[in-house]
């Protein structure tokens, strides 16, 4: 227990960093309605994922991975190079989403998501008024079936047209 | 020269559309744009049954990038399994060529047409990226670029509802894709390579690490938001519903596809089947949720009152159907599965093309908008019926085979419960593709009938809507290549003889 | 795919269907002549074909025989291309393409299924049926139709669904897909029974019929009366003569349809009733098994095809020029359509299996097989049944159409071609009743069979005479179900007389016990409804948009689940 | 902004450097820190301050969007050209071997950096016009950043 404490949980604080990290980004995108947030949330989970990448290629005592005289100990170029990949990737969707927000505020005049996912609401419910409508009576039609065997002779119409 | 490019084909496939993208952006002008992309798609193709043709004599074409060779560089890998995506994903992009001239015209401004073709180019090159790769990393950065440009694409939806729907899938996207980047980390961090080959030859002495195991719930929940499997799906139906016309079909034949075959490529290719469903309950967990989307998603398609969203929800619940197949891990349950991924990538993209045939005409998709026009649009309504039909499973369609190969492995699994949800998930199919039929065929054409005088969808439209509808039909009365196929593939990835 | 082609050239049930093709992509001026040239072009092929197998083809797997062709299949052929024919003729002044091609599709589905030798093609050729004939029901354009439609959609696609895993089963426990004898030992057995029985309209199986059908179009109808029952019962032959429950099955399918029908009002369900009576009986000959029974279900079915069409296709002329064909609206119309009036005479005069009818030298082959092989229960209530039929179908039809008080309708006579195709229809009713032998020689097995021996037409005479009495003395009595809009029962005289008493007794019980599971099964109904909108409705719980943070919290859940299995 | 005299003078300073480093951190890359994304960046970091102190306006006049849809479509070419010219060369795709007798590897690789350099420099740009132009007038072609924000995702196999 007491080695827990001095050397495994220290000497994986960079993991800790890492968790740490991860979960306020993932709580901001889950718990925040505003759009740019999420976006900030969503960085930072990334954030989180690099830092794991980088982390995991360190060496104590290494150098960056330069080729220079004598022997050092470099520090796994891999994770490097692929997260330089994975930031592009990174900011690639910040900037996208940035855009998609400022689209978001002209066409509905917010960005938060609980607002424009009502507005939308708002709007769908005229198209369903009239499916409704519809088939209201056509449960109108049905019942008038269901209430007896002799029903209206309107549902008898045949249209050789 | 010919042979060397036989050689080069695994990366031109990938190679063509990426750079076809660049020459969109600067060509400018819609036409022009148009053109490169419909060369570019009908060349990949080309080349991905030659891919095909030649992954099944050979059994594995590879392909080291820059020469480096394997595990050091990035390997292209392409068998059957993969070659049999390919296939679809080419296959389906070619034919949105010829669609999309008339389609995203009606839709988008002119002066950004250009940059619809560009973008579909760059995911056009993600998605085969994303099968012919045999890195992992490299499949999360071209999941990457693909599913950026679909966001993208989506965006560019006429309504304004496209940009929340994107957005949306922005987030739950890049969730997905930075989880698949954590398990790939993980497994990278207790083995050291990202080539699945040799991933797959190093991770059995560390299977029994905590490590190993989050990094596959990790690759396996990414995929599966990628893929729109419940309980990760939501984002899916406005995704596809406010997207332009043309995207929805893409996309929807495509996307979500590309995503199952990296889940399964990453479950048994990489960790082994042996792994994820003997020593973890992977199988049962997948195979409960698929039956959950069966049920959901098609109680969920019977009460919409948009086409396009009928259609998507009703992808989510054959995402189910999909998904079912792969997770009985028998080489029966996982032909079916590949074959109905297949299926339901030319089923979908059919009826999505129908249908945005029809809103070409009538500027609107909801179910009322479409009334009558069997009579003012006969050959798309047929194409929709058609398609609708296979969809549903009915015989002489793609749609039955695969429904008779699910069948038939979920029988020989002794899963019988699913088989019975499956088989009333196809009942409640029938219900909303005949919801839309009546709509069609039954129902008079609205008062204003401006719009109805001039009749069918341009001809491209029409041709490409065929044309997958006539491979729906090939398919179903002729499937044994295709089964032969999928059973090679079943067999490369679980074992047991093609 | 040479052998594609070579089937496709072979086959009676594809040139039906390219026919139907042909007919949605010519101008609809050409369509008459093409509606009468495809099905007897598919006749005259039917009957070059020689017996045995042909049209073995692979699918997916599967060796397919899709043709095979004898005694019993191609009678069965037979009937459905010379209905597909009389209602091509029937229905040639209709100007709606949806209509003729699906019904060219499932006249050629029927035909495939029946030819079908093997269960996979049987599957594929039976759902087309349900899927053709659905459009004869759409075809209607209210949204009544639309329902019942997707009703009796659903409904077929289950039985169709129930034949696919039966077939499964089977072929598992086989190895084989042949479509012969299956019988009862096996759960496939049981499961493609019920998918048999589904279609057959089994007794609780069978509302979709009295759903369905009235709700087509004029012509729709009269096809739909055709194909799909009778497709079940030669299933039912093939795949189980001889078994024993349907000689129980089947004289309760005889007997129960009666009630309903003698107080429907709508003629055209009073006649799905009675179609659901007459399958009785092919369905015991079914279940008696024997050689001569066999023959004489395949008889009934030919001739039954004919007289219920000719009942539905008069009774589709009345409603074509009357517009509705309710008996309490209807009467005194054979002042205005004589014709029509004769003809549905000889309909009601075949159904009720009069001597020189064609109802009487098939039905009794059924009865004499009975009585032959000492089923004495179901010989009875096959009597009983025939004297009831006479009372729904033989008098009411026609008693209450043309007869009975003038409604004062003064329209014109049918329209030629339907005139046509009933007189055809009735001539080849009389025909058959009149010499009977052509038929008989087609039949699937060889049997001496004479119907009219004294004994068969006095019993017969005597039997009929008894019902029409009955008939008369209860209408003239105020007793017979008087045709009225509701359903107003008097129960006043429930008692005074013992037959039709005992009869309405339990009609009405059956009736009332139906009514209360109808409106249990409709309240159940309208909770789950209830309860799938708000889950799943547009706006429901489980299908509206949610926000991206309710989305990725089931995702952490997924991923949760996901890590603690793996723990 | 335009009136505050140091930020201004010490911009005018500082952009010149900017760019000139920006160049050095792109022709190093393949020995030191650095390489096209990192110079892409900061070239575009350098125009984009520019922007920011003289005017958008300014900093489109100086480098035109046309310019930029050119360059982040030309930079992906060069990237994509350089792998199809080593397959013309008989080589596998990306093989810098085969561009050179000597040091293939290490020209080749200054060509694909010049070209995702290019590309990113540009695309940054594009995208502080975009958001900088929002609102203040409505150039029909300030969605193209929509696309070539994800343009640049394609240098990938870095």
């Amino acid at each position: 227990m007491n080695q827990f404490l001095t050397e495994t949980l220290p000497g994986l604080f960079n993991y800790w960093i890492v968790i740490g990290l991860m979960m306020i980004g993932f709580y901001t995108v889950i718990a925040h309605d505003n759009l740019v947030k999420k976006l900030i949330g969503l960085t930072v989970f990334q954030s989180a994922v690099f830092i794991l990448y980088i982390s995991m290629g360190f060496i104590h005592g290494s150098t960056a991975p330069i080729i220079i005289d004598g022997d050092p100990v470099y520090a796994h170029p891999l994770p490097q190079v692929l997260i330089l990949t994975a930031i592009v990737v990174g900011v690639s969707t910040t900037a996208l989403g940035l855009a998609l927000i400022v689209r978001i505020n002209e066409a509905y005049g917010s960005i938060e998501e609980d607002d424009v996912l009502a507005a939308d609401m708002a709007t769908s419910e005229g198209e369903e008024a009239r499916e409704e409508a519809r088939s209201e009576q056509a449960e109108a039609a049905e019942g008038h079936a269901a209430t007896g065997a002799d029903d209206g002779a309107e549902a008898h119409e045949s249209r050789p047209a | 020269m010919i042979t060397a490019f036989f050689n080069q084909m695994p990366v031109l496939v990938v190679v063509v559309p990426l750079l076809a993208a660049p020459l969109c952006v600067l060509a400018h002008r819609a036409f022009a744009a148009w053109l490169i992309y419909c060369l570019a798609s009908w060349l990949a193709f080309a080349m991905a049954f030659l891919l095909f043709v030649e992954a099944k004599i050979a059994g594995e074409v590879s392909y080291a990038v820059g020469n480096w060779a394997p595990p050091f560089g990035i390997e292209l890998v392409i068998d059957t399994y993969s070659a049999l995506v390919l296939l679809l994903v080419t296959g389906v992009a070619a034919v949105t060529g010829p669609y999309a001239r008339k389609s995203i015209a009606s839709e988008i401004a002119i002066e950004r047409e250009y940059l619809v073709f560009a973008l579909m180019l760059l995911c056009l090159a993600g998605l085969i990226g994303i099968t012919v790769t045999g890195d992992a990393f490299n499949l999360f950065v071209f999941l990457e670029i693909s599913s950026l440009s679909s966001y993208a694409l989506i965006a560019m939806g006429p309504k304004r509802r496209a940009l929340l729907s994107s957005f949306q899938y922005l987030i739950m996207g890049t969730v997905g894709g930075t989880f698949l980047l954590i398990g790939i980390g993980l497994i990278f961090m207790m083995t050291g390579t990202l080539n699945m080959a040799d991933l797959a030859d190093r991770l059995p002495e560390v299977y029994a690490t905590r490590t190993v195991q989050a990094g596959l719930a990790f690759i396996v929940v990414g995929l599966s938001l990628k893929a729109a499997l419940m309980p990760a799906h939501i984002w899916l139906p406005n995704a596809y519903t406010y997207a332009p016309s043309a995207i929805s079909a893409f996309i929807a034949a495509t996307a979500t596809k590309v995503a199952v075959y990296a889940l399964f490529r990453f479950v048994f290719t990489v960790f082994g089947v042996g792994y994820a469903f003997g020593t973890l309950p992977l199988g049962i967990v997948l195979l409960a949720l698929a039956a959950v989307s069966m049920i959901a998603g098609s109680l969920a398609s019977i009460f919409q009152t948009d086409v396009k969203r009928l259609l998507a929800w009703s992808s989510v619940a054959q995402m189910g159907y999909i998904v079912a197949g792969f997770a009985l891990a028998t080489p029966a349950g996982v032909s079916a599965g590949l074959v109905h991924l297949l299926n339901h990538g030319l089923i979908k993209g059919a009826l999505f093309m129908a249908v945005g045939a029809m809103v070409w005409r009538v500027r609107a998709s909801s179910i009322n908008d479409l009334a009558g026009l069997g009579r003012a649009m006969p050959l798309t309504s047929a194409a929709f019926v058609i398609g609708g039909l296979s969809l549903i499973g009915v015989p002489a369609t793609a749609g039955f085979i695969s429904k008779w190969a699910l069948m038939s492995a979920l029988f020989d699994a002794q899963h019988y419960g699913v088989m019975a949800l499956l088989l009333v998930a196809s009942l409640l199919s029938i219900i909303y593709v005949g919801r839309v039929i009546e709509a069609l065929y039954f129902r008079p054409l609205p008062d204003d009938v401006s719009h109805h005088k001039h009749g069918e969808a341009p001809l491209g439209m029409q041709v490409a809507t065929w044309t997958l509808i006539a491979v729906n039909i090939v398919i179903g009365v002729h499937a044994t290549p295709e089964l032969e196929a999928a059973a090679r593939a079943a067999a490369s990835l679980v074992g047991g003889a093609p | 795919m040479s052998d594609w082609l070579g089937h496709a050239m072979a086959s009676p049930a594809l040139v039906l269907m390219l026919g139907a093709a042909l007919i949605a992509c010519l101008p609809r001026w050409l369509h008459g002549v093409w509606l009468l040239v495809i099905p007897a072009a598919a006749l005259a092929l039917l009957w070059q074909l020689p017996m045995g197998l042909h049209g073995q083809i692979g699918l997916f797997g599967f060796d397919l025989t899709t043709l095979r062709v004898d005694g019993l299949s191609r009678i069965w052929a037979t009937i459905f291309l010379i209905g597909s024919f009389l209602t091509g003729l029937y229905a040639l002044h209709v100007d709606d393409r949806i209509q003729h091609v699906s019904a060219l599709v499932y006249a050629g589905a029927a035909v495939g299924a029946v030819l079908a030798g093997d269960l996979v093609t049987l599957f594929i050729y039976w759902e087309a049926t349900a899927i053709a004939s659905v459009f004869l029901i759409w075809a209607s354009r209210t949204i009544k139709a639309h329902i019942v439609g997707l009703r009796y959609l659903v409904i077929q696609v289950i039985s169709g669904l129930l034949l696919m895993m039966g077939t499964i089963i089977h072929y598992h426990a086989t190895g084989s897909i042949a479509f012969d004898h299956l019988g009862l030992a096996t759960p496939g057995g049981w499961l493609i029974f019920v998918a048999f029985g589904i279609k057959a309209a089994f007794p609780l199986l069978h509302n979709w019929v009295q759903d369905a059908y009235p709700e087509a179009t004029v012509s729709g109808t009269v096809i739909l009366s055709i194909y799909t029952t009778k497709l079940a019962i030669y299933s039912l032959a093939r795949g189980y003569a001889g078994t024993e429950a349907l000689i129980t099955i089947g004289a309760v399918m005889t007997i129960f349809p009666i009630f309903f029908a003698v107080i429907e009002n709508d003629l055209r369900r009073v006649l799905a009733y009675s179609l659901n009576n007459q399958l009785g009986f092919m369905v015991v000959g079914i279940g008696i098994g024997t050689p001569l029974a066999l023959n004489g279900a395949a008889a009934h079915a030919f001739a039954h095809i004919l007289y219920k069409g000719l009942l539905f296709m008069s009774m589709g002329a009345v409603l074509h020029r009357v517009g509705t064909i309710k008996a309490s609206e209807l009467g005194g119309l054979y002042k205005s359509m004589p014709w029509t009036a004769a003809f549905c005479i000889v309909g009601s005069m075949s159904i009720s299996a009069f001597p020189l009818f064609s109802g009487f030298v098939t039905k009794s082959m059924i009865l004499t097989a009975a009585a032959e092989n000492h089923h004495w229960i179901a010989w009875l209530a096959l009597l009983v049944a025939s004297a009831g039929v006479l009372d729904h179908s033989g008098i009411k039809v026609p008693f209450f159409s043309f007869f009975h008080h003038d409604a004062g309708f003064r329209v014109r006579e049918a329209p030629l071609n339907m005139l046509l195709a009933m007189g055809a229809t009735a001539a080849l009713c009389i025909g058959i009743g009149v010499y009977p032998a052509p038929l008989y020689a087609i039949l699937p097995f060889d049997v001496e069979y004479s119907p009219y021996t004294s004994t068969h037409v006095i019993n017969q005479l005597q039997l009929l005479m008894f019902a029409a009495l009955a008939f008369v003395v209860l209408f003239r009595s105020g007793l017979y179900p008087p045709e009225v809009r509701g359903l107003n029962l008097d129960s006043d005289w429930l008692y005074r007389r013992l037959l039709p008493a005992i009869g309405r007794g339990i009609r009405d019980s059956v009736a009332a016990l139906r009514a209360r599971i109808v409106a249990g099964l409709g309240q159940l109904a309208g909770l789950a409804g209830h309860w799938l909108t708000d889950a799943f409705g547009t706006n429901g719980a489980a299908a509206r948009t949610w926000t991206t943070g309710v989305m990725l919290l089931w995702v952490t859940a997924l991923l949760a689940a996901y890590l603690l299995l793996y723990y | 902004m335009r009136e505050h005299t140091v930020l201004r003078i010490v911009s005018q300073l500082v952009i010149a450097p900017m760019l000139l480093y920006a160049l050095y951190v792109q022709f190093h890359g393949e020995y030191s820190p650095g390489g096209g994304f990192q110079a892409g960046v900061i070239l575009a970091t350098a125009i984009i301050l520019y922007g920011l102190i003289f005017g958008v306006e300014a900093a489109r006049e100086a480098v035109p969007p046309t310019l930029l849809r050119v360059g982040a479509a030309g930079g992906l070419l060069i990237y994509g050209g350089t792998g199809v010219a080593t397959i013309l060369l008989g080589g596998n795709f990306l093989d810098y071997d085969r561009l050179f007798d000597h040091g293939g590897q290490h020209y080749g690789l200054i060509i694909i950096e010049l070209g995702v350099g290019i590309t990113v420099a540009s695309v940054m740009i594009a995208i502080f016009y975009v958001f900088a132009g929002r609102g203040r007038q409505d150039d029909p072609d300030s969605d193209e950043d929509h696309g070539s924000a994800d343009d640049y995702d394609a240098d990938d196999v870095s």
